[in-house]
């Protein structure tokens, strides 16, 4: 299996955010987690990105247990992510910001940088190369040079994407990248995932927005207080019953 | 506009700025009517400014006083005064600042120690008189041909003391508070080793941080040594309130200083506290000699306050350097330090300055005590 | 000998105590040194000076004339600097307290002159001794007065209106807001509280110390600033044992080592508590 | 436009290395050394506030390890400044990784203080350690330095420290478009964010620290056998506090901003010096106005200023909860 969790726990005080929880993902799958708000996705994500430290289970990615290591161990062994209330460099342009995404794949030293070493002037230009690419490839080439803060806030979303998508990584978590999106742009990112999955990138995502996770995702799992009550194709969680029962607040007091 | 143009334009404006200080002081005419500058370096502000104005109260007095007798070989003096705030970095800045305006012939100042030694390089190098009214540094005067100390070492003026402790005042067991610069370094080893020479015992050496104002706990610890008497190497705002709190302390025994104590701030600052203190003086205003009393009549009608120690000093520096010129017939720089290095016997307020082949001046000292909040010679009892 | 070490440092722990709070107060709402409080430390004292000098010899009177004197600076600098910087990074609101500080310092040896003011005395200065130990009128007086101060701010703070409002912004200030306190007033207050402790500390210390200088701040700030972060700078009573210890712990340490490694004493603690202890005695995350 | 710059280069660098000539004066080439010594220390101390986002207020400290330890090797050992001068930074280096590593784990505010702390410990312990340092005497008679057998002119240390601010300005110019200046960056500007970018902070904190360090190491060594003279507390904190405030006014964050800030606080004084007595009140007034009016500094980038109060608490209790 390319990414296992297996009862991973978390909680804040009293509260616990996250269950004994159990996600399988598949190389090159998307994977869509849904929920209602407050369920524990994010914190799922920030288990395991790091950010937080869970406190019980297994973070398996490629046959290793990550649960423990740093943020950015985690992020060396190839998982980026975005984040739910967009988390760019504002004062950073457009293009730096996707630069430091290669932050993992550039290995210039002081030396070379102090030296302006032709080693330091190649990577440099792959560098420079490959985030122009990746900025065209999202349609933000014209606006970089602008600061990061300055976009429009589906413009955000997209460079935080184009970020992520910087330091290669094997597996993508993207936190909502839908929200605050019109239709058309909906539609434009659901196109663009579709195509990093044809790269082979393998992708976990948090949505709101059904009609893009029905449409792009191979298996949803759905999560409720903390605790994952369904997961399945999107047929299957369609017609589940303990998921509309979650989502209609039937079993709501 | 890009940042490299920016860059070049700041630049340039820098540059600028730097050019328009050199055109503020060059209206360099030397003509006969130019009046002869001295320059004088000295704290007028920041921690040391107190001493700083005394100088430049004193250094424009001397002025004047020159002056209204026809100036020194028909030319008039006037001094160009520079705030070193008592930081060595600026006192060296301006000592390169005298040294590169042609019209400028001699430097008196400056008042730290630290000061003098981070703009002796400068003076060295330079070529002009650094006329020190204070600096008692024993390696200042000797570290440059160029430089001149009027206060006297400590190494002159702390076996006269231990000498008066020991002999006069019949003490023994004495301790010592000191501040810990190097002055306050200085005079408390000196002290110490004369004392212990005459067969007296130091009980106990304590030291203190420029700024402190707190000195209760160092007082009670010297007190468990139980001494006759306490030595203080401070100078006299310092003295004042280690007396004060001294007196606070319940603890009543006679003190034995440094020169620096000497002065009417000490007085009226420690009040009933610094009866009972003993001090040696080279400059004392209760000094009959007229040329004293028209001094410190004069000092008091036009600035309101006493002079002390530090203002007599800069008062006979710049009295001395008056006289060097005459004797020099000249206002060249090397003239003006060979005349000074040769001066004997130069009657200052503060005694007789002599120099030494290292240009440290050799002084007479003079007991006083303080007596119902008032200086007296101790010698007259 | 250590009980008379011991006196002296609750005497000298009291000023640092108040110095302390004022550090506290402001850095509790806003999160800001206060750099300029060592020279609203002087301010005060000049001002009780004034007051003895041209007015009259009266120590209330003086107090109040620093308590004022400090206020009025405490509200100055807010309104000045800090108001129109605030919602921008805290740098330029210390580089701000830093000039205020130089102003201040610089400005009253303009006015008063370089030279070192006598502060005289009010009470009857002969020391009264039992046994070993010797104490004069003033100390009790300095440190009675002191704790009193303690004690009404204590009380301001937590028992009054203004008090909670102060506490909650230091908690959180958008929440505070949503809350209908009004901040901008809450922040300003604390400012000028802060600047009327180190106004009266600055009467009371130049009363013990017998001076009044331009310079006199400078140390004693800085060091009541390491007696604010061993108390743990966001706590009023932290700040009040930061002080009171501080002082202690210098004294013993004079007593113990020498006179010259005594101001190491308070920034080694200052170090110390920040490495392993960095809430220090009595910090909470983020209350008053 | 670029034609326009290349000429303004030029432009400049005729300027300024023809400076010791145009203008023959010892005095303002002085001061224009003092204006590089400047230069350096807050470009240097601009790489841990401005770049990283770090408070340190003990960078006069460092200055001063390295001028000490240079003259201490250069008066005891008679070792020569081209020697002393790099050992003067690795010495100043050293101290710097011990206090980084013990401290910039914590809150980025506890640097500060404890960078404070440490200016004045080091401050009391050169006064107090007579044998070594001479304490309060003070280092006289540091070494001239040498150049192939020639003691340096002061045109000679003119070019010295003209070569040597140009290295550090093009060194942080390449930095600040590298790899490394960007992670400083991302740092700076959200430290959740730069951590899952794989940037690893500590380390890198502790590089951009130690860097600064290292720097105003090596200004101090250059120092010592500039003023050749040298005294503990020619490196208290007021030199810490000076060189902030260049930083601060100057602008932080850029790179021009703490070269202009440097060069106006010292041109200032000088250039001001007949107003005597209030000069220095000016000098408080002046800097006031210039925060108040432009809190980031005359040309620094908005950035590292703009942000809330609010949100820099936010991220601090955020962070400490993570940890």
């Amino acid at each position: 299996m390319f990414f296992q969790m297996r009862k991973v726990r978390k909680s804040f005080g009293g509260l616990v955010a996250v269950n004994d929880v159990d996600l399988d993902v598949q190389k090159g799958a998307i994977h869509a987690v849904i929920g209602p708000n407050g369920a524990g996705k994010t914190t799922l994500f920030n288990c395991i990105t790091g950010l937080r430290r869970a406190d019980a289970g297994e973070i398996l990615f490629e046959g290793e247990n990550i649960k423990d290591l740093p943020t950015h161990r985690i992020a060396a062994r190839g998982i980026g992510r975005t984040f739910q209330n967009i988390r760019l460099f504002p004062y950073l342009s457009v293009l730096d910001n996707v630069k430091v995404g290669t932050h993992l794949l550039n290995h210039t030293t002081l030396w070379d940088t102090a030296l302006k070493t032709p080693r330091f002037r190649r990577l440099e230009g792959e560098v420079e190369e490959f985030c122009m690419e990746l900025l065209r490839q999202t349609r933000l080439l014209e606006k970089k040079d602008q600061y990061a803060r300055n976009l429009p806030y589906g413009e955000q979303r997209k460079l935080e994407i184009a970020r992520a998508l910087a330091s290669k990584p094997k597996l993508l978590l993207l936190d909502e990248p839908a929200a605050g999106m019109n239709p058309a742009e909906t539609a434009e990112l659901d196109d663009f995932i579709r195509s990093l999955k044809a790269k082979g990138i393998t992708i976990i995502l948090i949505e709101h927005d059904m009609k893009l996770v029905m449409s792009i995702a191979d298996t949803i799992s759905v999560i409720d207080y903390g605790v994952k009550i369904a997961e399945g194709t999107a047929l299957e969680i369609q017609s589940n019953e303990r998921v509309i029962e979650a989502y209609l607040g039937k079993r709501r007091n | 506009m890009s940042k490299v143009l920016k860059g070049v334009l700041f630049l340039a404006l820098a540059l600028g700025m730097v050019c328009s200080v050199y055109a503020g002081g060059k209206q360099e005419k030397a003509a006969t009517d130019e009046p002869v500058y001295i320059a004088l370096t000295a704290p007028i502000t920041g921690d040391y400014a107190e001493y700083g104005n005394n100088f430049k109260r004193s250094v424009e007095m001397a002025i004047d006083k020159i002056n209204a007798g026809g100036g020194v070989l028909g030319r008039k003096l006037a001094v160009l005064v520079g705030d070193s705030k008592g930081d060595p970095k600026e006192s060296a800045t301006l000592a390169q600042k005298w040294t590169s305006d042609p019209r400028i012939v001699a430097q008196i100042g400056d008042f730290t120690s630290t000061c003098c030694l981070a703009a002796q390089p400068i003076y060295d190098q330079a070529g002009m008189v650094q006329l020190s009214p204070t600096a008692s540094h024993t390696k200042f005067a000797q570290g440059s041909k160029w430089s001149f100390s009027i206060v006297g070492t400590q190494a002159g003026e702390q076996p006269f003391i231990a000498d008066y402790a020991y002999n006069k005042l019949g003490l023994r067991k004495i301790a010592v508070i000191h501040i810990n610069n190097d002055w306050g370094v200085d005079t408390a080893r000196y002290f110490t080793e004369n004392f212990k020479k005459l067969g007296g015992t130091i009980t106990a050496i304590e030291n203190y941080f420029d700024g402190e104002k707190d000195f209760t706990a160092i007082l009670t610890k010297l007190r468990a040594s139980n001494p006759e008497a306490l030595f203080m190497a401070a100078m006299y705002n310092d003295g004042a309130s280690i007396s004060n709190q001294r007196a606070k302390l319940g603890w009543n025994l006679p003190v034995i200083g440094p020169s620096s104590l000497y002065s009417e701030q000490l007085l009226k600052l420690g009040g009933d506290a610094v009866n009972n203190l003993y001090t040696v003086v080279s400059f004392f205003t209760d000094d009959p000699k007229p040329e004293i009393q028209s001094y410190v009549t004069e000092f008091q009608k036009r600035y309101g306050l006493k002079p002390n120690f530090h203002a007599s000093l800069a008062y006979d520096a710049m009295m001395l350097l008056a006289d060097a010129m005459k004797r020099a017939g000249s206002f060249d720089r090397d003239k003006i330090r060979e005349a000074l290095q040769a001066t004997k016997d130069f009657p200052g307020l503060a005694g007789s300055i002599t120099f030494t082949e290292k240009g440290d001046a050799i002084k007479q000292y003079t007991r006083v005590m303080v007596k119902n909040n008032k200086f007296e010679l101790f010698d007259k009892r | 000998m250590f009980v008379q070490q011991l006196i002296n440092g609750i005497t000298q722990g009291s000023i640092f105590a108040l110095l302390a709070i004022s550090f506290a107060v402001i850095y509790g709402v806003l999160r800001l040194v206060n750099f300029a409080t060592g020279a609203t430390y002087m301010m005060g004292a000049f001002a009780g000076w004034l007051t003895v000098q041209y007015v009259s010899r009266n120590i209330f009177l003086a107090m109040l004339a620093g308590l004022i004197t400090g206020w009025c600076i405490g509200y100055l600098i807010e309104k000045v600097a800090i108001k129109s910087l605030r919602g921008v990074a805290r740098i330029a609101s210390l580089i701000c307290t830093i000039g205020f500080s130089i102003f201040m310092m610089e400005i009253a040896t303009v006015i008063f002159g370089a030279e070192t003011k006598a502060m005289p005395s009010f009470f009857n200065e002969k020391a009264f001794t039992l046994g070993e130990v010797s104490v004069v009128w003033y100390q009790l007086f300095l440190v009675g007065t002191a704790v009193t101060i303690l004690l009404l701010l204590q009380v301001l703070i937590f028992k009054t209106k203004a008090g909670l409002a102060i506490r909650t912004v230091s908690l959180d200030f958008k929440t505070a807001g949503l809350m209908g306190i009004n901040v901008d007033r809450t922040i300003s207050l604390a400012f000028s509280l802060g600047g009327a402790t180190a106004g009266i500390a600055g009467v009371l210390g130049s009363v013990y110390y017998n001076i009044v200088n331009p310079t006199m701040g400078n140390l004693q700030g800085l060091k009541s600033f390491s007696a604010a972060v061993f108390g743990g700078l966001t706590s009023i009573p932290g700040a009040i044992l930061g002080g009171y210890l501080l002082a202690i712990v210098e004294n013993f340490g004079v007593q113990i080592v020498s006179g010259g490694y005594r101001d190491i004493i308070g920034f080694v603690i200052l170090v110390g508590f920040l490495l392993f202890r960095p809430r220090g005695l009595l910090g909470k995350k983020t209350s008053l | 436009m670029k034609k326009l710059n290349i000429a303004a280069v030029a432009l400049g660098s005729v300027l300024l290395i023809s400076f010791p000539y145009i203008v023959p004066n010892p005095y303002l080439v002085r001061v224009a050394i003092m204006c590089g010594i400047y230069m350096i220390l807050a470009s240097s101390l601009n790489i841990v506030i401005g770049f990283t986002g770090m408070f340190s207020l003990g960078h006069g400290a460092f200055y001063g390890i390295g001028a000490y330890t240079s003259a201490l090797l250069a008066l005891n050992l008679q070792w020569p400044f081209w020697v002393t001068f790099p050992l003067g930074g690795a010495m100043a280096a050293l101290f710097g990784v011990l206090i980084g590593v013990a401290t910039l784990r914590l809150r980025q505010i506890f640097l500060a203080f404890t960078t404070l702390g440490f200016g004045e410990i080091t401050r009391i312990v050169i006064l107090n350690w007579d044998s070594l340092t001479r304490g309060p005497m003070g280092l006289p008679g540091i070494p001239i330095p040498t150049f192939f057998g020639v003691r340096f002119s002061q045109a000679g240390y003119y070019y010295f420290i003209l070569l040597f601010t140009a290295v550090v300005v093009l060194f942080i110019y390449r930095l600040y478009r590298s790899r490394i200046g960007r992670a400083f960056i991302a740092i700076r500007e959200d430290e959740v964010a730069a951590s899952h970018m794989g940037i690893h902070l500590f380390g890198f904190k502790t590089l951009a620290f130690t860097l600064a360090c290292s720097i105003a190491g090596l200004v101090g060594a250059f120092y010592a056998h500039f003023a050749r003279f040298i005294s503990a507390d020619q490196f208290g904190g007021n030199e810490s506090f000076a060189i902030l405030t260049m930083v601060a006014l100057g602008g932080t964050g850029s790179i021009l901003g703490p070269l202009l800030g440097a060069a106006v606080l010292i041109i200032f004084p000088e250039v001001f010096r007949f107003l005597a007595q209030f000069r220095m009140v000016i000098y408080g007034a002046i800097l006031i106005f210039v925060i108040v009016v432009k809190p980031g500094g005359i040309v620094g980038v908005r950035g590292v200023f703009e942000k809330p109060v609010q949100a820099i608490r936010a991220k601090h209790s955020h962070q400490k909860g993570g940890r």
